[in-house]
């Protein structure tokens, strides 16, 4: 798999998934920054964790301005791959890639701990590392992942198996006490309609690894890895 | 020329600011206070002198960065 | 213009220098100063950047050993890892900033800490916060607290450094004066450490970062002086903190660093552009010119005095090898910071400040610098209190109840509501997060790991200063060895009341006295700290709080253990006393 | 009654907000924009109808919670 990670300024979670992408590939993504215009070949691009731009005006909101955001839209609708994480969701929805909008989190207060996901959809290419329904632990760390979106958007989504994945309790279960943010739905992460963008907030990256206590988040890495050998 | 862009969330967007402001007003013991919403206010310092074509450049600026459509409203106040 | 401003005694007296102190200063200017110099020796003599009430305590700290690479003196200590790898790291306090306005100001604190490690050549990678706050029960506390939190999440979240551990007690006597202590530990390579002293005659001085506005003029020396009931109105200007600025300041630097252009380095902290082109220039042990029209500046108008005086955050000056301007203000440009040649070192052994075309200030530095006053002053310890019979103290009848009753005092519950508002894992080198004895962190690409702690119990320190200093460094020390960890060297954070007061000065002498006893016996040595002293409101001080922020190293991260019993069945083991 | 409270950065305290929303409509290629400011309003439904009972009770709350007096102005809007 040949992937790229772009770093805007203000990123911080771009080592952190290249050292995971790395570990899965055998070999270091592309970095690319943001004032680029063109990317080079790729299979995956990754919109990382951070505070692009400090997050100022609203979460993303710049980032998705950025010059290198034209090729990575393009690059998707291409039908191509691109994963954002956190941040990278964040952009990915100013940027009109994934529909609704992420507001600061119900509690208002940022919030960073493991979380309890469920895969909802185990057929796509990043996540059939799992198996539907199965129950991950992978940490969240973040201001505005209150996902919104009107009814009918929440409705499609679901529809067309668009949710990607759910909090939950460890045993899977819904419940608003396993909700971090207030996220419609509970849902941590979405597809779009072709389903060759992911957008989630929690971080697979930060658990993929035995010593950080988990690996988890790993899957999500190899079954990419495996999509495009 | 100034201008200031009055930045609200839509309706049925819920505003997690506002009602946390709510509940701690509540707290305070203020009563009687039935909704709070927050919004943004950004001001700007404008070479151009021209009013049409600031309110248009504002409106692009609108458009492209300061609001988010999906969930927000925007009006567009020129000063002098 | 300043300089047409007569200095009467009050405008001396409102910098904040004592009769004396101004006989000093008009005996080294053999001059009368004009406002903008006044200025100056006004916050280089303050209690924050001279030390005059502290250093002839803190010299008798012990501060070498065989992995000690820098000690006290520099913007950070630095200790050796081995495999060329060395870690920095200093603990700083924030304490009236943060009570005025508790987001901004321990989100400033912050910053400044950060500062000063990546000044020395370090990525910053882990950090942490040592909090006293009042009475849960006081009206201010849980406004003070939710700020404070959420300004050091603010802050270290967006920079991406995760915080990755700290402490929080609550206690009556922070009600007026909350203490703020954060530390910074960073990695880097031990053959390139940047130091401040400047040199090279004609090379060029240059200032990078954030513009300087009219923010927190007088903070340095607001920092040393006691609060009463009037500062809330006072409204003194509190600094806003900019994470996403110091985000780019890092990386740009560090990108710098990896090049050979820089001769010295220094951040601009408390007292700006001031303490920071004095403490390379006496250091260096040359002259400095600035031409201050060439400080990027956020408003019109801006006197040299607000310039020189000036707290805004984000900022550096540094001075260049010959040549070097171009690749420095490529790497600036290229993050989007300001950049500016502002001046350049001179054999003149003086501070020369031209605006608008004239000489506006003119300071000899070695002086100034160095014959900040000094002070011995009188300390008288309170007599000892008599030892608590333990017969004397009732035993619980219902031992389950009163460990309930423990669990859920302030200062023992769990801090997670704390700790889940900071990014501890961001970098994904976390290995020992928050709820241990010890943080661990590991070593980007390695098998070693740092343990970082950071300790202190006041009521023990105010029983008796001196065993209650030795015991901040002993809880430090085993703290780290309970991960596994072989502990290296400490910082510290020396919080007490007003040193004019005998017994407070007794406090600090005996902390002083009872943390060297420790660090000695214990091969511990002090590589850096901090002071702040007048934590007092109304005559009323904080508790001794000589917090100590420890440092170890693991060679291998998979032998470090943690606080959680791993599994069933295991017998468990007291050691000690 | 209707309250709706602006609250603004004093001058001269930084606005890391405005200076990173400047920079970015440079980026896009506005020009032109000499500064740039953010401040917030927060909109209030109150159930008081009497307006000077209205304007103290909204003062004290600005006090007390909804501006932070040390940085930010604040100024007070009644509607109806
Ligand atoms: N302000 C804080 N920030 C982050 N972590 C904290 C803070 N206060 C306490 N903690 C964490 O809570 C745990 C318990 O703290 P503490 O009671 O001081 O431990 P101990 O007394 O065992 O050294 C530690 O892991 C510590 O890092």
């Amino acid at each position: 798999m040949k992937a790229g990670v772009i770093v805007f300024p203000g990123s911080n979670c771009d080592r952190d998934v290249m050292v995971a992408l790395e570990q899965a590939t055998g070999r270091p993504p592309a970095a690319i920054w943001h004032r680029e215009t063109v990317l080079p070949d790729l299979d995956l691009v990754v919109l990382p964790g951070g505070f692009s731009y400090g997050d100022y005006l609203r979460a993303g909101a710049m980032a998705a301005q950025s010059p290198i955001m034209r090729a990575v839209v393009a690059h998707a609708e291409a039908g191509r791959h691109v994963l954002g994480i956190c941040n990278g969701f964040q952009i990915a929805i100013e940027a009109g890639l994934l529909p609704g909008a992420l507001l600061r989190n119900a509690g208002l207060h940022f919030v960073c701990r493991d979380v309890w996901l469920r895969v909802e959809n185990a057929a796509t290419p990043f996540t059939r590392g799992y198996r539907g329904g199965d129950v991950i632990r992978v940490p969240v760390a973040h201001h505005d992942g209150n996902y919104f979106a009107d009814p009918e958007t929440l409705a499609r989504l679901r529809g067309e198996g668009r949710v990607a994945f759910r909090y939950c309790a460890a045993d899977g279960d819904a419940g608003e006490r396993a909700n971090p943010n207030g996220s419609a739905d509970d849902i941590a992460g979405i597809l779009n309609e072709r389903g060759n963008v992911l957008g989630l907030m929690p971080h697979p990256e930060r658990l993929a690894d035995p010593a950080l206590g988990g690996t988890d988040g790993r899957p999500m890495f190899t079954a990419l890895v495996e999509s495009f050998a | 020329m100034k201008a200031r862009v009055h930045i609200t969330l839509k309706d049925g967007v819920l505003d997690p600011q506002g009602k946390a402001i709510g509940h701690a007003l509540g707290n305070l013991g203020f009563d009687g206070v039935n909704g709070v919403r927050q919004g943004k206010v950004i001001e700007l310092d404008l070479a151009a002198t021209d009013r049409g074509a600031a309110e248009g450049q504002v409106e692009q600026m609108c458009r492209r960065l300061l609001a988010n459509t999906v969930i927000e409203n925007y009006k567009i106040e020129l000063i002098d | 213009m300043t300089a047409d401003i007569a200095i009467t005694p009050q405008i001396v007296a409102e910098h904040g220098l004592s009769e004396s102190e101004y006989d000093r200063v008009l005996e080294i200017m053999g001059r009368e100063p004009n406002l903008l110099e006044l200025g100056i020796f006004s916050v280089m003599w303050s209690e924050h950047c001279s030390y005059k009430s502290s250093k002839k305590w803190l010299k008798t700290l012990p501060t070498e050993a065989p992995w000690v690479i820098c000690g006290p003196g520099e913007n950070a200590g630095v200790v050796d890892l081995g495999d060329g790898q060395a870690a920095i790291f200093k603990m700083e306090s924030h304490n009236h900033p943060s009570f005025i306005e508790p987001y901004q100001g321990a989100a400033t604190g912050v910053g400044g800490i950060l500062r000063d490690v990546f000044t020395m050549g370090a990525r910053p990678i882990a950090n942490m916060n040592a909090l006293r706050f009042g009475s849960p029960a006081h009206p201010k506390t849980r406004h003070l607290v939710a700020g404070v939190v959420a300004g050091i999440g603010g802050y270290g979240n967006c920079v991406g450094v995760p915080t990755v551990g700290g402490e929080c007690n609550f206690h009556p006597a922070y009600d007026g004066n909350i203490l703020v202590n954060a530390m910074t530990v960073g990695l880097a390579d031990s053959s390139r450490i940047f130091y401040s002293a400047a040199a090279g005659v004609g090379n060029p001085v240059i200032y990078v970062g954030s513009k300087t506005g009219r923010d927190g003029i007088h903070g340095a020396t607001m920092a040393s002086a006691e609060f009463d009931d009037d500062s809330e109105e006072k409204r003194p200007t509190v600094q806003v903190g900019d994470p996403f600025t110091e985000k780019l300041l890092i990386e740009a630097c560090l990108e710098l660093m990896a090049t050979d252009a820089i001769v010295a380095i220094q951040d601009m902290g408390a007292a700006g552009l001031t303490s920071s082109s004095f403490e390379m220039a006496s250091k260096g042990e040359v002259g400095i010119e600035l031409d201050l029209d060439r400080v990027p500046v956020r408003e019109d108008g801006m006197t040299p005095y607000e310039m020189m005086l000036s707290e805004s955050q984000e900022r550096m000056l540094m001075v260049l090898r010959p040549g070097a301007e171009d690749t420095a203000r490529a790497i600036f440009e290229k993050w989007e910071l300001d950049f500016a040649v502002i001046g350049r070192v001179t054999d003149s052994g003086r501070m020369v400040l031209r605006f608008g075309g004239a000489v506006v200030g003119d300071l000899p530095v070695a002086p100034l610098a160095d014959a900040a006053p000094e002070y011995d002053r009188p300390h008288e310890a309170a007599p000892v209190p008599a030892r608590l019979d333990p017969a004397a103290t009732p035993a619980s009848d219902d031992l389950g109840e009163a460990l309930v009753r423990l669990l859920g005092t302030p200062d023992l519950a769990s801090k997670r509501w704390i700790w889940e508002q900071y990014d501890h894992m961001v970098g994904a080198d976390t290995i020992g997060r928050p709820g241990g004895d010890a943080a661990l962190v590991r070593l980007h690409g390695t098998r070693k790991a740092l343990a970082i702690t950071t300790d202190c119990t006041p009521r023990y320190c105010q029983a008796d200063a001196r065993t209650g200093g030795a015991q901040a460094v002993a809880e430090t020390w085993r703290n780290i060895t309970a991960t596994g960890a072989r502990p290296l060297a400490i910082t510290d954070c020396m919080n007490f009341g007003n040193p004019e007061r005998p017994e407070i000065m007794a406090q600090f002498v005996g902390a002083i006295a009872g943390m060297g006893e420790a660090c000695r016996a214990l091969d511990y040595p002090v590589v850096s700290g901090n002071v702040s002293l007048y934590n007092e409101t109304n005559g009323k001080a904080i508790l001794p709080t000589p917090a100590i922020g420890g440092i170890g190293l693991i060679a291998d991260c998979d032998k470090a253990v943690s606080i959680a019993f791993p599994a069933e069945g295991l017998d468990v083991l007291l050691i000690g006393d």
